[in-house]
């Protein structure tokens, strides 16, 4: 019983994480059909920004709700910037080039980031553990949780419900949604395109600050943070159906109670996890749980 | 096909010059450059298709971790034969794989790809059969009985390296030029026509994952051999997206190209680190940032742009 | 014309896209030699006839016979393989090759087996056969351009000659003339059906213009709704009143603005 | 075109590479330090390793050491010192080496961090015959699988971290009855637990191992592996972790509350123990790779270097740091036993045959190159437990040594079969 509780928390826990660091990503892959690698990039950038918000706090006045409110600006701000920094002066320049071209450029602009977070901080590691000492514990049994780790839950729900809202609810989203549905047609009715494929890689840029943003209180921040994180955020946009938000929450759920699980049953096939549910759900279905329906033409 | 011919011997003499004169590290260098390439002239071939791995890594690492167990569970230690099993195990993995991989296109294929690539890397971390992460060491080649010495060995590796490179390229070479190889471009331009002429586009694919495969096994095995040792990184996303970005810096003209782009890729790196050791990454990916804005065919096409303005030179 | 062998028959054809039939239980008979014309609405079932027919799409149920074999559910491939090709509506070139090189890939993929694969696809002979169907189509001044930047005219062309490379018993044509300004129609459907009578294909195509098909085809096929309902000389369905009502009044309505719009798209129809 | 373009090219790079004219006889000794200077081990281990180097070096050229290392240079030598990344996978590392010897003329090449870079880099370094002097990786398998004329490695390899481990518990708690471990997922964490559960059954033979957990490397989360310890609940904790996952697991296990319930011991956690002072519970075991940093041994060579390394860096020296500079001052003491018995500066190959066998006094303890047929060190080991001082700060207290022959096998035995076969001739 209290293995079956341990294995719920931890994978919500875990699919939260999972979903903040992965939703951008999808949300960028929906409107503008490519692989944004740079978003590791991102990641890493949130976290810096975040811990070096945090230790210019002075610590005595530092709450929850403040360091909160500090990742949130951390990650906009941090998100803005690069963001826009990467779709104006680069990406624009390759639209329209072959698929991998892009996907390369944005590889090419993860390195740089790479070195770029170690010009400005140095190779050194940097940490804001503050926030997750801050809200406290909570005990279910003889197990204890973090309370900022269950707060991750929260976020997500958050960030989902809020998603939802503005894609179906205002008039912006619904535009958006159009292109992401078709953008050609998108474009033969009037929609600015660019501008929407502008506003939603900043936007997806600062869910990816926003992920390394929340996650720099549990980590020790240091140069190499995003690599791991790309290839994890991937795997479950694939899973999902690139393009797809309800897709990229179903996945994070999977793949994180998945890995719960692995932990407390089978250690040993815990590194592997994630790459099982990704090939097993790409052998069966190549455009992952849900596929954006795709026209096809003859 | 002349030309091309003509240019791989002319090559080929400047890299056995280069094995008996160049320094060491370039010796060395120039092998692993020219194992590097037939991984990315596989990758090249699929490109040509329209289709894009992100998971390259996997022949490669198969490749690769094959020398390694053939040298030190059954003591074989012939650069030839090794290679040769390296790259047939990757064919036939990538035959089997391709019976899944074949119906897929676009990104879907690149993602399938890059799932097994990082099933492999995954098991390699775990495995202790395979070294773990501290990996496995590669034994030091023979060549046809014959037994280098240290100060020779790079030399003949280089020598080795390019008599199977050379000839697989020139094979490369020719199957571009045959039927099934035209159906390439055939295949990225219309699929739907290939079908409607009686070809098959399933099999085609197919065909064309084995022989990247099989030349990504081979180029793994020899690059295990030279640098002596193996670990899981080989199969990591990293190094498919590696092969993927010397792939479009070198663009799919010509299967020279592969040489040439594997070649300024590696100089740009070596001298990146040697120059700014904790920032190569910044100046390796500037560069490829300025090639494909600047070059979008690939560096091959500079070759091309050379020719055109000798020719207007030539008329004034 | 039933004195002719059959060539292509289908019995109780059935396919539903949703509510819309597509093709309600189709029991047609075509004979080696005909040129039929085969007209209808937009939405009629043309285009899933022919579709279903070629192997594109699977039947929801019925059968289709070629040549004697039952051919009902095999891919595209092998319907092409066993001599029933097709040309498209929106015709499907190798946009980066040039002509020359389309014609080349059709003659090489056409000839192409297990031991022929690896052979190169340049052969003189080949070549001679391109020539060929370059004089026959007419598209010599066109030889080196690159497909994706032809006239629409020559770019039909190409797609029906590229179609014929496999020298099909039977050919199947998908509006060869949308799209084609109405000066330039009687000069490619010239063109087309002396290249095909020459070598004796049997010869459906599917065609709006009410005038070209009583100009060339010898037996029409009326669709609505995914039925025929008239089949027979063109004199005979062009004056059906059923056909008047559902196929000709409605198309002439519209057909001036189809001939100046953009051809529409495929997946509809 | 090709058939001109690819040869001029190559001939162009060939030029441009070509290794600078040869140097002058009195040109300083060129050596290269390889570590991280990127990437996800740079900042806890290379960026010190580089740093450290940089300090020693300059010290022993201008003879500032205290004694008995007080003479200028190395044996007359002066070194001048390059630093390379280590970063970038197997491939690059053995590229670099042969670029670092044969186009830079390095004479020797100090580092390496992680124990498959030191692997390919061990046979390589043998074919150039050029002195590779490891100082970080840690794996024991680097002499046992070979032998090696080239290669040494002046710091004892990891074995002494979970031996040392086993020694302290018995000696701190001996009573434990049941055990768990966290280690990361690749060699490093696999031999460490495998080895350590080895020692705890001839030490503490009533211990019972639990689940250990072998999260990946880098993960930097550890919530599912801390609720599975929770629900386990071992009474001791081991941990081979390191840099940053050693830091996140440390403010990870504290927010939760992991360190209440069982005593955490890590073996190599001395790198964080400023950095995470309050993270960390009173009493957990903390080790080294030997006794440096806060288990250093109070002597006159670790007051200087502790001095200057505070001075110059504003930061405790770390274990990498301490290594390093072993393995820099190893090979000063041998220039210096070579010069002094020969009369003059000694060549490369005169100071590697008197590195061989070398027993000369470190930084902090005594060392003895005594395993791997002389190329091998063996050191003691030395673990404590955490006290948070009032006045002094975060500090060990209560330090145990442990003698080189009790925590190393013999030099006839590898690791493992020492250790399987209940650590004979172990003299504690």
């Amino acid at each position: 019983m209290s293995m079956l509780v341990a294995i719920l928390v931890d994978g919500l826990v875990n699919a939260s994480w999972l979903f903040l660091v992965a939703v951008g990503l999808t949300l960028v892959c929906g409107v503008m059909r490519i692989l944004n690698i740079a978003h590791g990039g991102l990641y890493a950038f949130g976290a810096y920004a975040t811990a070096t918000l945090i230790s210019w706090w002075p610590a005595a006045r530092l709450t929850s709700p403040v360091s909160f409110a500090l990742m949130l600006v951390a990650a906009v701000g941090v998100g803005a910037v690069v963001g826009l920094a990467l779709e104006r002066g680069l990406l624009r320049f390759v639209y329209g080039r072959d698929e991998v071209v892009l996907v390369l450029i944005t590889f090419a602009a993860f390195l740089i980031l790479e070195d770029v977070l170690t010009l400005i901080w140095g190779a050194t590691v940097i940490a804001a553990y503050q926030p997750y000492s801050l809200l406290g514990r909570t005990s279910v049994g003889r197990l204890t949780f973090s309370n900022y780790d269950l707060s991750l839950i929260v976020v997500a729900v958050l960030v989902t419900v809020g998603l939802w809202w503005a894609l179906t609810r205002t008039r912006r989203g619904l535009l958006l949604r159009a292109v992401i549905h078709d953008r050609e047609m998108a474009q033969i009715v009037g929609i600015n395109v660019g501008r929407y494929t502008t506003i939603t890689f900043v936007v997806g840029c600062i869910f990816g600050a926003l992920g390394g943003a929340l996650t720099a209180p549990m980590i020790s921040i240091q140069p190499g943070i995003g690599v791991e994180v790309i290839v994890v955020a991937f795997a479950v946009v694939v899973i999902g159906g690139m393009g797809s938000i309800p897709g990229a929450l179903l996945g994070s759920i999977g793949v994180g109670l998945a890995r719960a699980a692995a932990v407390h049953l089978l250690p040993d096939l815990e590194v592997f996890v994630i790459y099982l549910v990704m090939t097993a759900v790409l052998a069966v279905r190549k455009e992952g749980l849900f596929a954006p329906a795709a026209v096809r033409r003859i | 096909m002349r030309r091309t011919l003509l240019a791989m011997l002319v090559l080929a003499v400047a890299l056995a010059a280069a094995a008996a004169f160049a320094p060491g590290w370039l010796a060395f260098l120039l092998a692993v450059v020219m194992a590097k390439s037939l991984v990315v002239a596989g990758l090249v071939v699929m490109w040509r298709a329209g289709l894009i791995s992100f998971g390259q890594a996997l022949f490669y690492g198969v490749g690769a971790y094959g020398a390694g167990m053939l040298g030190m569970r059954w003591g074989v230690t012939d650069f030839f034969l090794i290679t040769l099993v390296g790259a047939a195990t990757a064919g036939v993995i990538a035959w089997v794989l391709g019976f899944l991989v074949a119906r897929y296109r676009g990104i879907f294929f690149a993602n399938l790809n890059l799932a097994f690539s990082m099933l492999l890397f995954g098991y390699m971390v775990k495995s202790s059969t395979f070294g773990g992460t501290d990996g496995l060491r590669a034994p030091i080649p023979t060549f046809l009985g014959y037994e280098p010495g240290d100060a020779t060995r790079v030399g003949v590796l280089l020598v080795a390296t390019t008599a199977v490179v050379l000839p697989l390229l020139a094979l490369l070479h020719r199957f571009l030029d045959s039927t099934a190889g035209r159906m390439t471009t055939a295949i990225r331009d219309n699929e739907i026509r290939v079908l409607y002429l009686g070809g098959s586009v399933r099999r085609t694919i197919h065909l064309l994952v084995v022989v990247a495969a099989v030349l990504a096994g081979a180029g793994g095995a020899m690059v295990a051999l030279a640098i002596g040792h193996i670990d899981p990184d080989v199969a990591y996303w990293t190094t498919s997206g590696e092969f993927l970005f010397v792939a479009v810096l070198a663009g799919p003209a010509h299967v020279l190209a592969a040489v040439l782009g594997t070649s300024v890729f590696e100089v740009i790196r070596t001298y990146a680190n040697e120059y700014a050791p904790q920032f190569w990454q910044l100046i390796l990916g500037t560069s490829l940032v300025l090639s494909m804005l600047f070059l979008p065919d690939g560096l091959w096409s500079l070759a091309g742009r050379l020719r055109r303005v000798r020719k207007e030179a030539g008329h004034v | 014309m039933s004195d002719r062998e059959p060539i292509l028959e289908t019995r109780g054809l059935r396919k539903q896209f949703g509510a819309v039939v597509a093709a309600a239980e189709l029991d047609v008979t075509f004979h080696r030699g005909e040129t039929v014309g085969i007209i209808g609405a937009n939405g009629a079932g043309k285009t899933t006839f022919v579709n279903l027919v070629t192997g594109y799409q699977k039947p929801d149920g019925g059968t289709i016979r070629f040549l004697g074999r039952d051919i009902t559910g095999q891919g595209p491939r092998h319907v092409t393989k066993a001599g029933l090709c097709r040309s498209f509506q929106i015709p499907q070139v190798f946009g980066s090759m040039s002509v020359a090189d389309n014609l080349l890939m059709a003659v090489g993929i056409a000839e192409i087996g297990w031991l022929t694969a690896g052979s190169p696809l340049e052969q003189p002979r080949r070549r001679a056969l391109v020539e060929e169907l370059l004089a026959t189509y007419r598209m010599e001044p066109y030889a080196g351009h690159r497909a994706d930047l032809l006239p629409q005219g020559v770019r039909k062309l190409l797609d029906i000659a590229m179609a014929t490379a496999r020298k099909p018993a039977l050919l199947m044509l998908d509006e060869p003339t949308s799209g084609i300004s109405a000066v330039e129609k009687y000069g490619l459907m010239d063109i087309i059906m002396a290249a095909l009578r020459a070598q004796q294909v049997t010869i459906h195509f599917i065609e709006h213009d009410m005038e070209i098909v009583g100009r060339y085809a010898e037996r029409v096929l009326a669709f609505a709704a995914g039925d025929v309902i008239a089949d027979g000389p063109p004199a005979r369905v062009l004056h059906d009143p059923r056909v008047q009502e559902l196929v000709i009044g409605r198309h002439e309505a519209a057909r001036g603005v189809l001939n100046h719009a953009a051809p529409p798209a495929e997946s509809g129809s | 075109m090709a058939k001109r373009l690819i040869p001029a090219a190559l001939m162009t790079a060939a030029i441009l590479l070509a290794a600078p004219a040869a140097r002058a006889a009195d040109e300083p000794l060129r050596v290269a330090i390889v570590s991280f200077l990127s990437g996800g081990g740079a900042a806890t281990t290379g960026i010190p390793i580089r740093d450290a180097a940089d300090m020693v070096i300059r010290a022993i050229n201008e003879g500032k050491l205290p004694a008995p290392y007080q003479k200028p240079g190395f044996g007359g030598w002066e070194v001048e010192p390059i630093f390379s990344d280590e970063n970038g996978g197997t491939t690059r590392v053995v590229q670099e080496l042969r670029a670092l010897v044969q186009r830079r003329n390095v004479k020797a090449v100090f580092g390496y961090v992680s124990s498959g870079d030191v692997m390919a880099a061990a046979p390589v370094a043998e074919e150039l015959k050029t002195t590779l002097v490891i100082s970080e990786g840690g794996t024991p398998q680097l002499f046992e699988e070979r032998g090696y004329d080239y290669v040494f490695r002046p710091t004892a390899h990891g074995t002494i971290t979970s031996v040392g481990a086993a020694h302290y518990l018995k000696d701190t708690m001996p009573n434990v009855k049941t055990y768990g471990g966290i280690n990361q997922n690749y060699s490093w964490g696999q031999d460490s637990w495998r080895d350590f559960t080895l020692a705890m059954k001839k030490l503490l033979p009533k211990a019972q191992a639990r689940t250990n957990h072998y999260p990946k490397l880098f993960q930097g989360q550890y919530a599912s592996e801390i609720t599975a310890l929770m629900q386990e609940q071992p009474e001791v904790i081991f941990s081979s972790f390191w840099g940053g996952d050693l830091e996140a697991f440390l403010a990870q296990a504290a927010g939760r509350g992991l360190n209440d319930r069982s005593k955490l011991v890590y073996t190599i956690a001395e790198i964080s123990l400023y950095r995470m002072a309050d993270k960390i519970a009173e009493g957990t075991v903390m080790g080294a790779r030997g006794p440096y940093g806060a288990l250093a041994r109070d002597t006159e060579l670790n007051r200087w270097f502790v001095k200057n390394y505070v001075e110059a860096f504003e930061k405790q020296p770390s274990y990498p740091a301490y290594h390093i500079a072993q393995s820099i001052l190893a090979y000063k003491a041998a220039a210096d036993k070579a010069a002094a018995k020969l009369g003059r500066k000694p060549t490369v190959d005169e100071i590697r045959a008197a590195l061989t066998g070398l027993e000369f006094e470190s930084f902090s303890t005594f060392v003895k190159m005594s395993l791997g047929n002389g190329h091998q060190a063996a050191t003691e080991a030395a673990f404590g437990s955490f006290h948070n001082d009032k006045v002094k700060g975060p500090t060990l207290i209560n330090i145990k040594y442990y003698p080189a022959d009790c925590v190393n096998p013999p030099p006839n035995m590898t690791s493992k079969q020492w250790l399987e076969a209940g650590m004979p001739g172990a003299k504690c």
